[in-house]
Order: C-alpha cells, then sequence, then structure tokens
C-alpha cells in the first residue's frame, strides 16, 4: 500500500547524501563509502521499479532483478578494487587522502 | 496510514539519518558502523518491496563482506589519517548547496513522470517462485545468460586485481 | 480425546487456543498475528536462552568427565545447579568499565553476538507445522545471520581500547568469514538436492537425510561450523597464550557473561541447523501424525552432534593460525567447489534414474573426492614443512641482534 | 512473505531486547564503586603502550578481499540451485563455467601465495 513515490524520493535523498559524501569527503575510503550509500540508493530505485513492473504485468519481470543482482556485483568489485587501490597507495605514499596522491599533477 | 506505511517511514527516516552521519563523522570507523545501519534499513526497504532474495543479499553480502572489508581496509590505513584532521574539503558548503539543488531538481523531475503516484500492491507470486524464476532467467541463454558469464569475468578481474595490488611485493616497500 | 490432541500437538493447540481468547476479546486480525508472533518470539528467545544453563553444565561435565575429572559436582545433584549458581554470581559482580574505551561499540558488542545467536532459531522448523519463519530465503538468511557474529566481535574488539582484543578480533572475524565460504558451497549443494532454500522445504524433502547423499558436505560443513563458531580446536581467538583472552577480555559481569552465553549457545544452535540439513530435521518414524515426535527427533539428533562436537573439543589440540587458514582455503573451499560441481553436473544426468542408483553414485563420489582431497593436501604439507625449514631470514631477538636489543635492562 | 519477516523483524527486536534487559538488570544489581585503577585499560598485565589503534597485516584484508569475491559469486549460484530441477543440462553447464571462470582467479591467487598465513 505505499506509494511509489516513496521509495523515489528516499532513494533520491540517499543518492543525494552519497553524492555529498563523495565530493566533500577527502579520505579515499569514506569516498568509497559514499559510492556504496549510491549504490544503494540506484538498487532501491531497480526494485521499486521492479516491483511496479511486475505487479503492472502479473509475472515476475527479470530484468529489474537482474540488472539489481549486476549491481551488486559491480559494486562488490569496486569495493576490492578500490580498497586494493588504497592500500597500494598508502604502502608507497603513506597517505589515504585522495587529493594528496598526485604523482600525475604537471 | 496503515501499519506497513508508518514501518516505511520509520526506517527510512532512520536509513537517511544514518546516512548524513556516514558523510559527516569525524572517526571514519564509526562511519562505517553508521553504514551499517544505513545498510540494515537498505534491506528493510527490500523487504518491504518484497525482494526477499534481494533483501538477503543485502546483508550477506554488503553487511557480511562489503562493511567487514571496509573495516578491515580503515584498520589498515590507519595511523596516518588521524580522526582529529578534518574530514572534509575546504568547500564542502558549496558542495552542500550543490546537491541540495541537484536533490530538488532530482525529485522535481521524478514527479513528472506518469507513474510517481501509483500504489505498489502486494505481488500474485510469492514465496519460492519469484527466486526460481530468476534462476531460470539468469541461465537461459536466450535470457540473461551473457551478462551472468560476464559478472563472473568481473568477480575474476577484481578477485585478481584486488590480490595483485594489495599484495606485498618482494623489494617494493616505500621506505 | 482433547488431551491426546493436545500431548500429539501441544503447541498448535496452544496457539489456536491464544486464537479464540483474542477472537473473543475482538482484537483485530492484524494485531492477532503482531500479538502471536510476538509471544511465540518472545517465548522461543526465552527458553533457547535458558537451554544455556543446561548446556553449560553439560558440557563442563562431559569435558570433565574426558579429561578424567569430575566436572562440577558440589551444587545439588551431580553439580546440576552449578550454572544457576554462576549466573546469580555473574549478575550482581560490578560491572568494570575502561576509562578509555569506544562507549557504543563497546555496550552494543554484546547484545550483537547473543541476538545473532538468537535469531537462528527463528527459521527452524520444530515439527511439520510448528516454526517461527517459513522464509523463503532462509539459507541466505542463516548466512547473512553469521555475519553479524562478525560484527558483534569486531565491535568488541574496537570498542575495548585494547591492542590484544583488536587483534583476537581481527584474527577471529578473518577466521570467521574464511569458514564461511565452505559452508555457503555446502548450502548451495544442500539447495541443489532439494531445490528451495526455505529451511522447512530442506527437511520435508529429506526422504533420504542428506548425510547419505553428502557425507563430504557435511563433514565439510560440520567443520566450518566448529571453526565459525571459534570453538576449540579453532579457539584461536581465545588463545591465552598468544592473545590473553580474545576479544572479550576488558568485558567483565554480565557483559562477559552475554558473550559466554552467546558462545555456548551457538554451539548448540549450529548442531540444530546441521541436523535440520543433513539429518533430516524433525523426521522419523510417526512424526508426520503425531508433531511432538517431531521436535524429539530433532532434539535428539541434534544434541547427537552437540555431542560430538564437545567431543573433538575435549580432545584435539589447538590448531595454529597458518594451518587453520590452510585448511579451509587449500583443503575445504578447493573440495567443496569439486563436490558442487561434479554433484551439479551428475545428478543432471542421473535426474531420470532410480533413487538407489543415486545414491550409490552420490557415496562413491563423495568418497573418491575425499581420497583425492586427501591426497593432495598430503602432498601439500610434506611441501610446507620442507618450505619452513629454508623460510626467509627473520628479525630474531638474539644478544648480537640490534633491532632486538632493549635499550635498557628488562 | 511479508508475515515471515514480520516475524523475523519482531524476533530480531526480542533478540536485541533480552539480552539488553539482562544487562541492564545486572547494572542495576551489581555494585558501582570504580577507582583510577580499576578502570584502567587490562591490555595484557602491563601498563598501556602507544595508542591502541595499531596498523594490522595485510592479509587480513586478501582474505576479506577473497571471501567478497567468493560471497558474491556463491550468492548469485543460489537462484541457479533453486531453479536447478527445471533447467537443462545446458544451463547447467553454463553455471559450470561461471564458477570455473573463477576458479581461474582462484589458481592464480593460490599460485601467489596470497592464501597462506605469513
Amino acid at each position: 500500500m505505499i506509494p511509489l513515490s516513496w521509495y523515489l524520493i528516499v532513494a533520491a535523498v540517499l543518492f543525494s547524501v552519497g553524492m555529498f559524501g563523495a565530493i566533500s569527503r577527502k579520505n579515499a575510503i569514506a569516498i568509497l563509502i559514499s559510492i556504496e550509500l549510491m549504490l544503494n540508493a540506484v538498487n532501491i530505485n531497480i526494485l521499486a521499479f521492479w516491483h511496479y513492473h511486475s505487479q503492472t504485468l502479473g509475472y515476475t519481470d527479470l530484468h529489474g532483478m537482474v540488472f539489481a543482482a549486476i549491481v551488486i556485483m559491480a559494486a562488490a568489485a569496486e569495493v576490492a578494487i578500490g580498497l586494493a587501490l588504497i592500500i597500494a597507495v598508502y604502502r608507497q605514499r603513506k597517505t589515504v587522502v585522495a587529493s594528496e596522491v598526485n604523482a600525475l599533477k604537471g | 496510514m496503515t501499519p506497513l506505511q508508518i514501518v516505511f517511514l520509520l526506517v527510512s527516516i532512520v536509513t537517511i539519518f544514518s546516512a548524513i552521519l556516514v558523510v559527516s563523522l569525524q572517526k571514519i570507523f564509526h562511519a562505517a558502523l553508521w553504514l551499517i545501519v544505513t545498510l540494515m534499513g537498505v534491506a528493510i526497504l527490500f523487504v518491504l518491496l518484497e525482494a526477499s532474495f534481494f533483501a538477503a543479499v543485502q546483508i550477506l553480502v554488503y553487511i557480511g563482506a562489503i562493511a567487514i572489508i571496509l573495516i578491515f581496509a580503515i584498520m589498515l590505513t590507519r595511523n596516518i589519517m588521524s580522526d582529529e584532521e578534518i574530514q572534509s574539503n575546504r568547500s564542502w558548503g558549496l558542495v552542500l548547496l550543490l546537491v541540495l539543488v541537484f536533490a530538488v531538481i532530482f525529485i522535481n523531475q521524478l514527479s513528472q513522470s506518469a507513474i510517481f503516484n501509483s500504489i505498489l500492491y502486494p505481488l500474485e507470486v510469492q514465496g519460492q517462485d519469484n527466486i526460481m524464476a530468476f534462476g531460470q532467467g539468469l541461465l537461459d541463454p536466450a535470457g540473461f545468460a551473457l551478462p551472468f558469464e560476464l559478472a563472473s569475468l568481473l568477480l575474476l578481474a577484481a578477485l585478481v586485481g584486488g590480490v595483485y595490488l594489495a599484495m606485498d611485493k618482494k623489494g617494493g616497500e616505500a621506505k | 480425546m482433547k488431551i491426546l490432541e493436545f500431548l500429539s500437538d501441544p503447541i498448535i493447540v496452544i496457539q489456536e487456543w491464544i486464537i479464540q481468547l483474542f477472537t473473543n476479546w475482538g482484537v483485530t486480525q492484524e494485531w492477532q498475528t503482531f500479538l502471536l508472533y510476538l509471544i511465540g518470539s518472545a517465548i522461543l528467545g526465552t527458553s533457547a536462552l535458558l537451554i544455556t544453563l543446561v548446556l553449560i553444565w553439560a558440557e563442563r561435565k562431559i569435558i570433565g568427565r574426558l579429561q578424567d575429572r569430575l566436572g562440577p559436582n558440589r551444587i545439588g545433584p551431580w553439580g546440576i545447579f552449578q550454572p544457576v549458581a554462576d549466573m546469580l554470581k555473574i549478575f550482581i559482580k560490578e560491572h568494570i568499565i575502561p576509562d578509555e574505551v569506544d562507549p557504543i561499540p563497546y555496550h552494543i558488542a554484546p547484545i550483537i553476538s547473543v541476538a545473532s545467536v538468537l535469531l537462528m532459531w527463528a527459521i527452524v522448523p520444530f515439527s511439520d507445522n510448528v516454526r517461527g519463519s517459513d522464509l523463503n530465503v532462509a539459507i541466505l538468511f542463516l548466512l547473512g545471520v553469521g555475519g553479524l557474529g562478525e560484527l558483534g566481535v569486531i565491535l568488541a574488539g574496537w570498542g575495548s581500547n585494547n591492542k590484544y582484543s583488536m587483534l583476537a578480533a581481527f584474527r577471529a572475524s578473518a577466521q570467521m568469514i574464511s569458514y564461511e565460504v565452505p559452508m555457503a558451497i555446502v548450502l548451495l549443494i544442500v539447495v541443489i538436492l532439494s531445490g528451495s532454500m526455505s529451511l522447512g522445504d530442506i527437511v520435508s524433502s529429506q526422504n533420504i537425510a542428506n548425510i547419505f547423499l553428502l557425507p563430504l558436505g557435511a563433514l565439510i560443513f560440520f567443520i566450518a561450523s566448529i571453526a565459525e563458531n571459534g570453538r576449540a580446536p579453532f579457539d584461536l581467538a581465545e588463545a591465552e597464550s598468544e592473545l590473553v583472552a580474545g576479544f572479550n577480555m576488558e568485558y567483565s559481569g554480565l557483559k562477559f557473561g552475554m558473550f559466554y552465553v552467546a558462545d555456548f549457545l551457538r554451539a548448540f544452535t549450529s548442531s540444530v541447523i546441521f541436523a535440520s540439513i543433513f539429518l533430516g530435521g524433525w523426521r522419523g518414524p510417526g512424526a508426520e501424525q503425531i508433531p511432538i515426535l517431531g521436535f524429539f527427533y530433532l532434539l535428539i539428533k541434534s544434541t547427537i552432534i552437540w555431542f560430538i562436537g564437545v567431543w573433538i573439543r575435549g580432545s584435539m589440540p589447538r590448531f595454529r593460525v597458518d594451518q587453520m587458514m590452510a585448511i579451509t582455503w587449500k583443503f575445504l573451499t578447493p573440495l567443496s567447489l569439486a563436490l558442487l560441481i561434479v554433484i551439479a553436473f551428475v545428478n543432471k544426468l542421473l535426474a531420470n534414474s532410480s533413487q538407489l542408483i543415486q545414491v550409490v553414485v552420490f557415496l562413491i563420489i563423495n568418497f573418491v573426492l575425499f581420497y583425492i582431497g586427501f591426497l593432495i593436501s598430503n602432498k601439500l604439507i610434506n611441501e610446507k614443512v620442507r618450505m619452513e625449514v629454508s623460510s626467509h631470514k627473520r628479525v630474531l631477538a638474539q644478544p648480537t641482534n640490534i633491532f632486538t636489543q632493549p635499550n635498557s635492562g628488562g | 512473505m511479508l508475515n515471515q519477516w514480520l516475524y523475523i523483524g519482531i524476533f530480531f527486536i526480542v533478540a536485541l531486547f533480552l539480552p539488553f534487559v539482562a544487562i541492564f538488570l545486572a547494572r542495576i544489581l551489581s555494585p558501582k564503586k570504580p577507582t583510577k585503577i580499576k578502570n584502567s585499560v587490562y591490555e595484557c598485565g602491563m601498563e598501556t603502550y602507544k595508542p591502541t589503534w595499531i596498523q594490522f597485516k595485510i592479509q587480513y584484508y586478501l582474505y576479506g578481499l577473497v571471501f567478497l569475491i567468493f560471497d558474491v559469486e556463491i550468492v548469485f549460484l543460489f537462484p541457479f540451485a533453486v531453479a536447478y530441477n527445471k533447467l537443462a543440462l545446458f544451463a547447467v553447464v553454463e553455471a559450470i563455467i561461471f564458477i570455473l571462470i573463477l576458479l581461474v582467479g582462484y589458481l592464480y591467487i593460490w599460485r601467489k601465495d596470497a592464501l597462506s598465513w605469513q
């Protein structure tokens, strides 16, 4: 009995909060955490639309589910690689502040 | 207000509140803990959407694995970025303004959509059948078999790349 | 007749009586469901916690006997009231909270630890129709709740503001996540065989108990669940000699007691889960007709498994940390993956053959895989020993080594 | 389905509530006489040396990473397992390929010795 709009608004707010974190935080791990928030918001959106389509179609709509699954896999891969990068950079330069990693700066 | 709506409102308020704490707390470890609360809230939202499988995956993958390795990584990179430092950029006020503008535009655009005000009812397909249809679709060559195999390749790349990057290489230590 | 019905299925009768009562009081349908669930979960949770008292006594007694001691024998006959006395004592002990703890994680950790164990009881089917929740993703839920246990450990370690707690917590959580992988793979095989993720369906699909189809899988699951519970021989997180006392060392009073309770209860809970998944749960002769029998079958089966766990605890020395990690990553995980691939393939080929052939083929597969795995691991162990002898140089505490020389005295 | 989750939710709250009540009662019943010495961190029996939040071994992260990837992989095989009886042999072979692709990575990290405790 919950309107679709509620889910969409919650997802939008969560996405914005995540975006704020991703832009404003200095610590690279904190940036990754914020990106996780954004991906979660995307998943809420996808599954809300999945529910809507399933109820209008009358059977389980697969596109939404597969999309959500791929988002989760991508999030896992992103965290694994992202943290490995952060640790590798940390080992070389002893910093986790994203803006201090500037070896390519002219 | 039905009980379901009350539950939804409570959960979403907690979720958003803890998300705000995640992006604003000074101590990065505490931010990770609040992230777990947020993830839990999102899992409950998935339950309310009748996506049981994804709710369980959310608990298992995000809370059980991603949050844990985030905490591991925080501990590994611990003693350099002390928590007393300011954790935000200098221009965070500007960012906040931009994000607020973005959110307003975003929600405004969403509300233009035709299906924005439609109500979600309980689904007809229940229980195990949902997951069974999902499994059949994932492995159906005419369906989503290719994305499924490609996802495996993505995970392979993440595994190999992550281990390669993170491992101690002999003599590679910066002194 | 009424009494017979009550004796054969007390829980359903009581439930119907309560529903009747609520209807008479004019409670609406939704509130009835809510109140019933509340009562059910409160009773289940409390009784699970109370079982712990018996468990602690029984385990101490059994371990004592195994080690040629008497075990608790002072309070009551056979010392049976010992845990009650312990509980009263721990209830009125002072809570010492060290000064520099991180308050929120420190106080939440014991609660989460206990909750993560209790939650597993919510999905266990006790008989044909008596169960907490017939969740359609029960297996994933079980694994997820295991993740919650890891969280409790990490919170405790962090909150204590203590290097050794932290170290122990990290070791414990690394151990738990590592052993979750083979466990999840074995559960995947079980789901393939029964075609459902709901624990109720898994139990009722076992016309032949899964342990006869998957003896190797059951063994892997059993080892993994012992390790995930952090019990001997995998109790590295509590290694007194290396880590003082584990992640719960800064806790005192009932907060420590809660970790203790969670530890003992988790052992029994995981044997209940094992009995449900591999031994056919509540199923047994006459259990469909007289549901209360199913409850006793489940109890007997899980007690046997639990006893084996205690036996192992009483008789095995502790593994080293590298051995423990090697066991899961280099033995259990590849073995369970091989089992998964072979079973998934063969089961499809055998889809139309009779059950007997299926069982025989599965048994052969299991034993062959176990034998191959055993041979390979033996070879690896021998290689490992050779490598360790010629391993790279370490900083050793020798009088000539300037890195380890103390500056002054001790 | 929502009913089943409602039970889980109620059970979760009860499961959090029971130990909380127990600890709360114990706090009321137990004596409170904190002193400076009593409240100092015990650690290993010596005085605390340097801040606690020290750095940890990379090995923990490697295990976490491998666990994460395997977890995701296994989780998305569960729908396959549920639908197993309705699938053709070809689909099963696809799922096996899915596992084998990841096994390549597993062999790689095994050869790299990332799985042994150092």
